[in-house]
């Protein structure tokens, strides 16, 4: 159990260093062992607009951004103005008392201003700098890990830079220490220090620890963090990173290095996605792995290109025309994302298919601490029927495939999978078409009217989902099946529903149970009917406006769920937005719960 | 007539079927294109060149799109990639990154490759991936029953352009000089042992090779045939062209009307390819395709060692 | 009532002139005021492949390609080998005596052996003039429209090919007579004359008649004959037609003279309409209403590109990331494709969003009569709350709108409709923006965060669709609401439906109703429902594997039929396939049939 | 320095506000660019022109996709389109034959108009759409924090190239000149009185006009800054260019390194444009997008008695 939970609040511009304020805490936090997760609600523009991240550590398991800020540190008066309101009891707020006026603050409530131009020395960008290190004092953390992390975050920029940068924030640590109240309890301490990991970066590594050898990708935010790592650790790992005219060639150039063998990955966000659908079917259609992350934000076109949203689901669930096999898996959180990875990419080499993973903003960009003995690189590889030339294709006769001898690509078989070899291996030659084709690769539209083959080769392929399903875990109800209410979320919800059900549980003595669905295609459909019709009451929640999880479930199983919860107003949900709308579902007030986001607009 | 590009060189040894012949190179089925299709005499062209420099066909992939001309990867025996209208080039780009021992060959046609897919193609060149591109230029879209394409000439009537066409085509020569690529050359179908010299330099060049050809359609295009281009082609290698001189090249690749030249406009061998210039490739451990896959436990720690 | 039903089968290789024939035999038929139905089944390629096309007429209804053949052209081997096995007694078969076999046919075939090559005088392209001319002998036709369609066709050729096509049919005609048995029945004639009309046309004729001057597309199979049409009547009628590089640039085009007021279109297929998906969800988001249709193929990827089949059904459900309003139709035929074009056309400008026509192959590609009294095309033209200058904008103050006198293009109303100025206006000036926005235009996301804006503005688009729904004809049962069987389908299926219903109720004595749905966003969810829970047992029709209908009018409804007939083999249906499938689910046999196509490989 | 492109024109009577000032054009948004980039420069140069054009702001239409610099028509007082990433090109073409009455503006930067909308791009250059093209080419991708872009230079450092890109750029104006733009010029955020000039003869010239602006990206471009153009940018119109030559003109344009001319590369006049190719644009009932809908009783008869 935790025993001390506490998150601290940045805000201010683009600009004024709140994304490294918020590293600098982040490392010393999970340097002390706890856990963590932080959240940056930023804009999409380089400097300007307003940028709130929140850093919430605890020596409990931390699932969400939570609901409360600790220590708030407005760094202009916009800040001030929209969050002050926020604070409860007990929270303190640091600030330039030269430049910003607080408001009203709750009884209770600390207000800390701070002589910011003299303890930055002049350094204008400096002022948060000080304000970590009067953090740390008043969180009662000795001030050597704020030197280490000051310089390792400018070392780039110098030795003096480092030096003026410790300077300050001792100064600001000092400053506290004389000038306001220290918390009554301490950031706790834990044995293991744990590491910090942003979303893209598990995605990425996911990637590396699987084999990918060829990742491709247009920037576009929030995807962009994955395509940075790779070209970080491209030359280091052997991978070849490129960065495309546009997101069809991304997805065209994946496909063709995952045809000659490669395991071979991207990521987008929808727009880039939905330019890629086309290519998906291509790889459905000539039975090739490929893996794509749509790391969602909130649409539609360009729409909010800095927040999150579930948004693409239905998006990724048409992507391209026709019917035709393909994984979607929605993973929960930033550990989950890396171990999701290299299990699809199995999965995808063996049923010889796409494989499509559903990420967002909130998890993608979002940081987790992370303990490292989690994150196994050794993971299993498989690669199903793959005939390779210098592995079990080496002694084909070199002669089969040739002319007249076909060799069978697409062989209709039991499974639906067929033995691939790929461009190299001696005695394999085929051609692998979009048009539909027989066992041998031969377009049948060209040949003959053969709506029999067409028949059989687009059960064949159909076929391979079967298999896929029974390898796949099943969702798992986590709390009682007679529960008040069971949640039922899918991807990045996942934690901050469990969030909620503690809450619930602890706070307002309702028992909640939790569904949390993985793998979307194939769907567990027996499984998830089964754990629902048990279920009394079943409220769905998700971070789009149209539920579009709840009518795909419905699609799928016709269970039609009691309530939901939904968001759509690019902020992810907190605890108790989901906590006040169970309590309001099952006080009978409503089905649909669209919980405000409280910031002064 | 003497067009020999470039001296065939060495290939490397490979584990091919003893005896190479011509028919080697030929695929099982029959290229269903019209009768008297330009297409015929490029697929002949295609398989000549790569049976006279004794490639081997597991060793070779051809990757066309969508259109009757990107039919052609069906008629060959290599291994082929039919993918999607337009994304020929793209698909191509990254099986020659995935494997960058394969002699990959993207094959389709005008509309395929300077319509809907020369973003795809401007990005190449610039690039200098190292890939040949034949384009079988029939300045029609033929599977889709003739309509315009980007290199009809301007007032040509198509089903989508009964009135004539207002717009400007494409030159795709000029515009290959231009973007980068390194080996940019015409061929016509009327012209096959010319085109095997053209399609052969191309493959030994190392770099984006783009060959354009006229490659009539019989059926939908009836202004622009065989009778009409037999006249007006005339061969640059026998013309002592000189395929460094840039400002000739684009004059002579911009020519159209009683003359047209086809041969190799322009080669430059002085710029890297893009396999060239990326390290990845040349740590000794081969293709990536074929690379053991997954960390060492160095790797791993170092990575680990980087959230901490 | 039919008197008589009949149909003549053509087949043989792309470039025997099968087209042109089935073409002159529609407009003889046609012209006696008969209803018809012509399929082509054909091949991706230009010469060679398998070609038949089936023309259906009667003085009854004729809603599809029907069962049977009653006169058999084969021009090659290959088409007799394939079909042969298909006639019933009575059904003739005309072949040339010289290069054809016949294989052994059902008693009561005539086989119909004609000398060819001296009846063609050896014109080897045409043996299809010469059976024509014996057709219309067995059918009890007089010579004479023969001749005039004949003339019709070839006139483009020049006076000989007419003059000597004639002699050919003529040929052809007097061979039958003296040497064949003509039917017991005679085609039969009614007194009104009948155009003929192909999906393509009706929708090109239906986007012309709402008032279209703006139309753009990529050739793409099978939507390219309504290019076609706008290319060669676009002078005559003022339309700009436009061939574009790719259908991204078709679809942002389309957008971009849209937002100008033009009435803007497009078609395409699948894979182009895969293209389109992110810029629709741009016209969602500035609310900017074209139309475009989805002419499907069989997929995925390249797939069969002549092909029919009814697979992109969430491929449009899921176009572009995000939720957005859209509307979405599926016509059900020809004359269905010609009057919803201008009333969708109505819809989205009221309603300043896309609007999505789902039309296949089958519906497309295949011909119908029509009655030219139904082709009304002076259809009424409501342009919503459109502000153009010379109209209901000329008297708008010069100055507002400028600077900072905001013209709130996107203002919040309780129907979600906003005034919608065009440039141009004067005083209307506003930015159009895929970001999300304020009312004013201005980029929520680069000035400040606002998820209370953002929320709004995705509320408002939503709120439209409340109103269109309420404007939508909700679908009607046809039959009883006590049937044994009420088949469900939507689109193109719904003439081959209802004719399975009369054959269950004719020949099977089992009373069968039909509810289509045209409307498929916004759903009538509560009519369907209604609709649905009183039916005894449910069958969904559909042409595509995975039951994409089924699926989704489970994910809006929850309704779960009780049983699926589907087709996936790039052929239509026939209503004998529908029938035989209820009787076995009927007989408690299967949940799902798959029809055989019956054809030789 | 005497850089006037084109004599301004009469521009037709109009519903414009009664007094037109330089503030007309400004939009009720301050920018958001970083301070010091160069976009500020060009949309002052553009609101100048068209005050110094007299064109009223609600005749013009400015279509942009997605970046920094796309973000351009929200700061300005005139119609607006603030499309998607690359598609800004594509989308003006419609707009301007929707309305050709208007004046359509393209703006963008390189990663949307070289990158990713290249093919429309290329095709719009050759169908010769009457729009001006502003390109601000500040060599990455600003928006998105730093990326490599199609005209940042080889061995350029950038986060997606943390050892230097191994392409090689697109230089858009010999591109462009081959491409089929009748007006191909470069400015300078660093000159503004100059990129002035440079915009009011592209906005004045009949065709498809590109102009590529230097237009540095302070934050993310370190290599290509105001200090590092400053020295090298020559003015071609002081140095008696000829715009009408295309060797030199391709020439010119290909220049890198000490001396990178800025200007008006190359310019003809004698091709028409899309719009006058269009007889349906010219048969006097204006713009598209105003007239009356529907068909005549003799339109609709003359189309049902085709089916019959
Ligand atoms: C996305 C997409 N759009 C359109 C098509 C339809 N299509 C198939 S081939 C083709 C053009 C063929 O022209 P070209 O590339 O010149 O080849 P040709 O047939 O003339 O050899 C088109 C438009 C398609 N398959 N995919
Ligand atoms: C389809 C799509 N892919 C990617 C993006 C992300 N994106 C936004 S702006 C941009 C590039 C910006 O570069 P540039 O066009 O040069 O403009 P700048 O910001 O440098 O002015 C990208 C990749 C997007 N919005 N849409
Ligand atoms: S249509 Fe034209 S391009 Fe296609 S196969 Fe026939 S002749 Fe060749
Ligand atoms: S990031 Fe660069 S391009 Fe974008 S606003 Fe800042 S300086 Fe300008
Ligand atoms: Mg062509
Ligand atoms: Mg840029």
């Amino acid at each position: 159990m935790a025993t001390v939970d506490f998150a601290v609040g940045i805000g201010g511009e683009n600009g004024q260093g709140i994304a490294s304020a918020g590293d600098i805490l982040a490392r010393i936090f999970a340097g002390r062992g706890l856990n963590l997760n932080a959240y940056n609600a930023y804009q999409s523009i380089i400097r300007g607009g307003h940028t709130f991240l929140t850093v919430r550590a605890s020596d409990g398991p931390v699932r969400s951004m939570g609901d409360k800020i600790d220590v708030f540190i407005p760094l202009n008066q916009d800040t001030m103005d929209r969050h002050l309101h926020l604070l409860r009891a007990g929270a303190c707020a640091l600030y330039d008392r030269e430049k910003i006026k607080p408001g009203v603050a709750a009884a209770g409530v600390q207000l800390c201003p701070m002589p910011m131009k003299e303890l930055a020395k002049g350094n204008k960008l400096a002022a948060n700098t000080a304000a970590l290190g009067a953090t740390l004092q008043l969180l009662g953390i000795a001030a050597e890990p704020l030197e280490a992390a000051v310089t390792r975050q400018f070392k780039k920029k110098g030795d003096a830079a480092v030096a003026e940068n410790i300077a300050i924030a001792r100064a600001g640590y000092d400053y506290a220490a004389q000038n306001f109240k220290a918390f009554p309890w301490q950031a706790p301490r834990r044995p293991k220090p744990l590491g910090v990991i942003t979303g893209n970066q598990a995605i990425a590594m996911g990637g590396a620890a699987a084999g990918v050898k060829f990742y491709a990708a247009y920037p576009m935010s929030p995807s962009t963090g994955v395509l940075m790592w790779m070209a970080g650790h491209a030359r280091k790992l052997g991978i070849m990173v490129r960065q495309v005219e546009d997101e069809i060639g991304v997805m065209n150039m994946v496909i063709g290095a995952a045809c000659t063998g490669c395991r071979a990955m991207c990521a987008t966000s929808g727009g880039g996605f939905a330019l890629m659908a086309e290519a998906i079917g291509m790889a459905g259609m000539i039975e090739t792995p490929v893996v794509c992350i749509d790391v969602q934000r909130a649409g539609p076109a360009t729409g909010v290109p800095t927040k999150t949203e579930q948004g693409d689901l239905w998006q990724v669930l048409g992507a391209g025309q026709g019917d035709y096999p393909r994984l979607v898996v929605a993973p929960a959180n930033q550990l989950d994302l890396f171990q999701t990875i290299p299990e699809l990419f199995n999965l995808c080499d063996k049923y010889q298919c796409p494989g499509l993973v559903l990420s967002d903003l909130l998890i993608s960009e979002g940081t987790a601490s992370v303990d490292p003995g989690e994150l196994d690189c050794n993971v299993p590889i498989e690669r199903g029927e793959l005939i390779l030339p210098d592995g079990n294709g080496a002694a084909a006769d070199p002669s089969s495939g040739y002319n007249n001898r076909a060799y069978l690509r697409f062989k209709n078989t039991a499974s639906g999978i067929s033995p691939r070899a790929v461009p190299g291996v001696p005695g394999h030659i085929f051609v692998a078409a979009t048009d539909e084709h027989d066992e041998d690769g031969t377009l049948i539209s060209d040949e003959f009217t053969n709506p029999h083959t067409r028949r059989m080769m687009v059960e064949k392929r159909a076929r391979k989902m079967q298999g896929a399903l029974a390898e796949l875990a099943p969702p798992k109800l986590v709390g009682p099946e007679n529960a008040a209410v069971t949640l039922v979320g899918w991807g990045s919800t996942q934690g901050v529903i469990r969030e909620a059900v503690e809450k619930l549980a602890g706070e307002e003595g309702i028992v909640a149970a939790q569904l949390s669905i993985k793998w979307l295609v194939p769907l567990h459909v027996a499984e998830i009917s089964r754990i629902l019709a048990c279920s009394r009451t079943v409220i769905i929640v998700e971070n789009n406006y149209s539920g579009q999880f709840a009518r795909y479930l419905r699609s799928e199983t016709g269970f039609e769920a009691h309530g939901h919860i939904r968001k759509y107003d690019g902020e992810p949900f907190m605890p108790h937005h989901i906590v006040e709308a169970v309590k309001a579902q099952l006080a009978g007030q409503t089905r649909l719960s669209v919980p405000v986001h409280e910031v002064n607009a | 007539m003497s067009t020999t590009i470039a001296p065939p060189t060495t290939v490397p040894a490979s584990a091919a079927p003893a005896q190479l012949s011509k028919e080697t190179y030929k695929g099982r089925i029959h290229p269903d294109w019209c009768p008297g299709c330009g297409d015929f005499s490029v697929v002949a062209a295609l398989q000549a060149a790569l049976f006279e420099l004794g490639l081997p066909p597991h060793q070779i992939l051809v990757v066309s799109g969508i259109g009757c001309s990107s039919n052609l990867p069906g008629y060959m025996n290599t291994y082929g990639l039919h993918t999607l209208h337009g994304r020929a080039v793209a698909v191509a780009t990254g099986a020659k990154l995935g494997n960058h021992e394969l002699k990959v060959i993207c094959t389709g046609g005008d509309g395929d490759g300077y319509g809907i897919g020369c973003n795809h193609f401007v990005h190449a060149m610039r690039r200098n991936v190292d890939l040949t591109y034949i384009v079988m230029d029939n300045q029609i879209y033929g599977l889709t029953t003739g309509q315009v394409s980007p290199t009809s000439v301007k007032g040509m009537k198509t089903k989508s352009t009964p009135h004539g066409s207002v717009e400007n085509p494409i030159n795709p020569i000029p515009l290959a000089i231009v973007g980068g690529a390194t080996y940019v050359a015409r061929a016509f179908s009327g012209k096959q042992k010319h085109m095997v010299e053209i399609f052969k330099g191309a493959i030994l060049h190392k770099g984006f090779a783009l060959v354009d050809v006229f490659s009539p359609c019989v059926t939908y295009n009836k202004d622009n045939t065989y009778q009409w281009f037999n006249p007006r082609v005339k061969i640059l290698e026998e013309q002592g062209h000189d395929p460094s001189d840039f400002h000739r090249a684009i004059d002579r690749g911009s020519q159209w009307g009683d003359e047209i030249p086809i041969g190799l406009f322009w080669r430059r061998t002085d710029l890297p390819t893009l396999e060239d210039l990326e390290p990845v490739l040349h740590d000794g451990h081969g293709p990536l395709a074929w690379r053991k896959l997954g960390l060492s436990n160095e790797q791993a720690q170092a990575l680990i060692e980087e959230l901490l």
